[in-house]
């Protein structure tokens, strides 16, 4: 019991460390034998997941608990009043968002044993996993923030070299390039926005900062600057022209990490606007007539138009693509387009009076959307990668009838299809009902585009089904088999998920997603949980 | 107005390093840029950290001047590990991309085309 | 690429030894004057990559496998994050000890009064706990990096010279 | 904890709600219904005889290969009809580097102008 205890106690270090530790490790490892070294990832990544699992029953216990980690020393504010020391702050929607990772983390790891097994380099890309991994969970949880720039690039650097795993193909390695200089540029601005904040305020720490932050002009520029370069890093158009590159070209089982590593940049930039500026969101800032315009109202007005032009962009171009995963990375664009306009529309109304309730129940929506997604989305490219293991073609015009020799990629794929359109019973359904009732409240034309935007995500991937499995029997296709256990082991835990959710939405509604709203609203507690007696 | 430069510099270098990223065909030059960018951002640091008449933070016994704030130095020096790790990393690339495509213009390798 | 003329290869003979005693200084002083573990490193990684020029990457093969230096590298990332988790252990082998992670656990304890004195000198290791020994682990990693960074590419060149 | 009637709560949206116990409930009714009415059906339909065989308007059947409609085909029509939208998409994604940070760039502008002048 008392181990348990400490672990607990420890959890928020040991999830980063351990995976740290195990990338590390595995060069090491797979010097004694190639299995040996699976085993040793999987075991990591299981044991990381316990870890994150007893630490959310620990936060999900007591409402609004708040665990708070210090590295190197016990307080978080030195003697002189220096809040220099690192410190991982784990609530309702870090603790959410690690859920997220976690399963993508395992269900990635599973599917690598045997859709990786005939490359060669599997040592590095082992630990290249692990340290994304890593570098996502401590995106996650960190709550200093030079230490999420830190964790940003090392994501970043290790996402960027397994993108370009397949060095063989050129188109893989200008992604990987691709990659790369998007993501440096946007994690400069980012560090350039922190040493802003830092020079006014000599603090790195959030909940520190946040209580300082007095919004005066050179805080509008970091706005700006953190905002945009997040939302690059996240992939809203029309920065979004990285992400079907990499997400196209590399690895199914990188594909499933990046989404997440996508989804936390997502979440920085909510921790940005909703914890950083959180006090400061209700500053009118110029008077027309009677009209106050606020900051809420601003930001919100702008993340709207993009999560619109995302949307719709995204949609679009799915429908034109003919490449397997690039189409899926499309629809993933336009599904985060759904998030971030629940987002906004909650920005837009949350902080007012009469209107409070609208705004709770589109946060909860996008919220709820992120964990739909990060599923829905992984899922389906899960599946693209088990049809290219199978066929090794990834062009939709080449394939046809495959539902007649890989059943159960078939029926997940179905799953997936259904998931991701919005269809129910699936867990998309769910989320995008929140986001079109309270969008609707909000203005009746944002729900309009969103239903009419997820009736063509429909007709994608209907194309998807049509041209892949449905048809008949290519000749050349006729020995294609099943995809091995694994791959089917992984794609089954995801979509067993995805069921779960659809069928008792409200559960998860009210045990996991209502926590990580109030997490977001209420920066107050956030930041009495460092600050404290002072 | 002296102490003013430093910022002038900050602005001059990453403006040059986004003009080189944006406009220059040549692979080996858009990383070049990205490395002014990551080197205006850390002069940005360094300055923030100097105070007028201070000293290197070295702490020693007895010893009560002014020192410059030893954060953004370790911040910096973090950058800086993190700058070499991604332009090992791009270089990399560009060597394996030049092997595929015989070139360096960017406007020749990009485009997907099915 | 094949190796330089003799006035480099003596140059750097001479060159070399000095390198690598300045860099490996830097690293262990890390923690008293500014440097530490990877200016140290990138120091004699540095005088590594002059070795490679002047004789050769063909010659450096020979010596050195990038398979070993990426042992190398591992053990080194190892260890700093081994003492990292010492912090943590630690409080089950004085139990008095309650540390968190990265904890400086040399420090300001009584079982092994050597490492109290802070700042008593400026030439002592000893003076800042676990610090020192977290600039070797960094040290070693970043030597081992950085230089299989660079034989790597200059083995790279050599591949496209064959072609 | 978690208990047994979480299962089977209704999740209440603020104007409506989403229970898939009776989605379930109703979709059951609904496909028995179809199934009545499909058992009302022809009962002649008789398997591997001619009344299965692909009827191509007294056309030959094709090759496997070419039966199959190609996924560049499916929603042709569409593609043809928002042409103009398709052009301006393509040259938007030119899948050139320096034009993903030059998009960066601008929407740091506006935004910048939008925070800045209001």
């Amino acid at each position: 019991m008392n181990i348990i205890d400490d672990i607990i106690l420890h959890s928020p270090a040991l999830i980063v460390a351990i995976p740290l530790l195990g990338a590390f490790l595995t060069p090491l490892v797979s010097k004694i034998n190639d299995k040996l070294r699976n085993i040793f990832v999987i075991f990591i990544v299981l044991f990381t997941s316990a870890i994150v699992l007893l630490l959310a029953n620990d936060i999900y216990l007591v409402c609004g608990k708040i665990h708070t980690y210090v590295f190197g020393g016990n307080a978080p504010i030195t003697e002189g009043g220096f809040a220099i020391r690192i410190l991982f702050e784990v609530d309702g929607l870090n603790i959410f968002m690690a859920l997220i990772a976690t399963i993508l983390a395992i269900a990635g790891v599973i599917y690598s044993w045997a859709f990786m097994k005939e490359n060669t380099g599997l040592d590095k890309y082992y630990t290249l996993y692990l340290l994304m991994i890593a570098g996502m969970y401590g995106m996650i949880l960190t709550g200093d923030m030079f230490n999420f720039f830190v964790f940003l690039e090392i994501t970043s650097i290790a996402s960027c070299a397994l993108i370009a795993f397949w060095t063989n193909k050129g188109k893989a390695i200008d992604a990987g390039f691709k990659y790369i200089v998007v993501s440096a540029t946007g994690a400069l601005f980012v560090l350039f926005a922190i040493a802003i904040l830092y020079g006014q305020y000599n603090a790195l720490n959030m909940a520190v900062l946040a209580s300082k932050i007095q919004f005066s002009f050179l805080d509008k520029i970091a706005l700006v600057i953190l905002i945009s370069g997040l939302a690059m890093k996240a992939g809203i158009v029309p920065m979004h022209m990285w992400l079907p590159d990499a997400y196209g070209r590399a690895p199914a089982s990188v594909t499933l990490i990046l989404v997440g590593v996508t989804q936390a940049s997502l979440y920085g930039a909510l921790r940005m606007i909703f914890t950083l500026y959180g006090g400061k969101l209700t500053t009118t800032m110029n008077q027309i007539g009677d009209v106050s315009i606020d900051l809420n109202l601003v930001l919100g007005i702008f993340i709207v138009g993009l999560a619109l032009l995302t949307i719709f962009i995204g949609v679009l171009m799915a429908l034109k693509e003919n490449n397997f995963k690039r189409m899926i990375a499309f629809a993933a664009v336009a599904e985060i387009g759904y998030m971030i306009l629940a987002i906004g529309a909650a920005l837009t109304t949350v902080f007012s009076t009469n209107d409070a309730g609208t705004g709770m129940m589109a946060l909860k929506g996008g919220v709820f959307h992120i964990l739909n997604d990060a599923l829905d989305v992984g899922l389906l490219f899960l599946v693209a990668g088990a049809i290219y293991y199978a066929t090794k073609e990834t062009s939709l015009n080449q394939l046809g009838g495959l539902a007649r020799n890989m059943k159960y990629t078939t029926i997940f794929f179905l799953i997936g299809l259904l998931a991701v359109s919005g269809m129910p019973p699936m867990n998309g359904f769910a989320s995008k009902l929140i986001i079109y009732e309270s969008t609707y409240q909000v203005n009746p034309i944002l729900s309009i585009i969103a239903i009419l935007c997820s009736i063509l995500l429909l007709a994608v991937f209907v194309k998807v089904f049509h041209s892949a499995f449905l048809g008949p029997k290519l000749p050349k296709f006729d020995n294609v088999k099943e995809v091995p256990k694994s791959m089917l082991l992984a794609m089954g835990i995801i979509a067993t998920i995805i069921i779960f959710i659809g069928l008792f939405p409200d559960m998860v509604v009210n045990y996991i997603v209502q926590p990580a709203v109030n997490a977001l609203t209420n920066n107050s507690n956030y930041i009495s949980n460092v600050i404290g007696g002072i | 107005m002296i102490y003013n430069i430093p910022y002038i510099a900050v602005a001059a270098l990453i403006l040059i390093g986004l003009y080189a990223v944006i406009f220059k065909r040549n692979l080996i030059k858009i990383v070049i840029g990205i490395t002014l960018i990551e080197n205006g951002v850390n002069l940005f640091l360094i300055t923030l950290a100097f105070r007028e008449g201070s000293i290197a933070p070295i702490y020693r016994e007895g010893q009560n001047q002014i020192m410059s704030l030893p954060v953004p130095h370790a911040l910096t020096l973090t950058s800086i590990v993190i700058g070499v790790a991604v332009l090992a990393l791009m270089l990399s690339l560009i060597i394996h991309l030049y092997r595929h495509y015989n070139t360096l213009d960017a406007h020749k390798i990009g485009r997907e085309q099915e | 690429m094949s190796g330089m003329s003799r006035i480099v290869k003596t140059i750097t003979n001479v060159a070399f030894p000095i390198v690598l005693i300045y860099g490996l200084y830097v690293i262990a002083h890390g923690h008293l004057t500014p440097g530490g573990g990877f200016q140290g490193g990138a120091v004699v990684a540095s005088g590594l990559a002059m070795l490679l020029v002047a004789y050769g990457s063909i010659w450096v093969i020979g010596k050195v496998k990038e398979k070993q230096l990426s042992i190398l590298e591992s053990i080194g990332a190892i260890g700093f994050i081994g003492l990292a988790f010492l912090g943590i252990l630690m409080v089950f082998i004085y139990s008095s000890f309650q540390g968190n992670f990265f904890n400086n656990f040399l420090i300001n304890q009584n079982e092994i009064p050597l490492f109290n004195e802070i700042g008593a000198g400026l030439a002592n290791i000893n003076t800042a706990g676990v610090i020192p020994l977290m600039n070797f682990a960094v040290g070693l990693k970043v030597i081992a990096g950085l230089f299989a960074i660079v034989l790597v590419m200059a083995y790279a060149t050599r591949i496209k010279e064959g072609k | 904890m978690i208990e047994i009637q979480d299962f089977l709560r209704t999740l209440a949206t603020n104007s409506g709600f989403w229970n898939p116990l009776i989605w379930g409930i109703i979709i059951f009714i609904a496909l028995l219904i179809a199934y009545i009415i499909r058992g009302r059906g022809k009962k002649e339909y008789k398997k591997q005889t001619e009344q299965t065989k692909v009827f191509l308007s007294g056309n030959p059947e094709l090759e496997k290969e070419e039966m199959h409609v190609k996924a560049s085909n499916v929603y042709w029509g569409f593609m043809e009809s928002f042409k103009w939208l398709y052009n301006g998409l393509e040259k938007m994604h030119t899948g050139n580097v320096s034009d993903y940070i030059l998009w960066f760039v601008i929407i740091l502008g506006i935004f910048f102008i939008i925070l800045g002048v209001i």
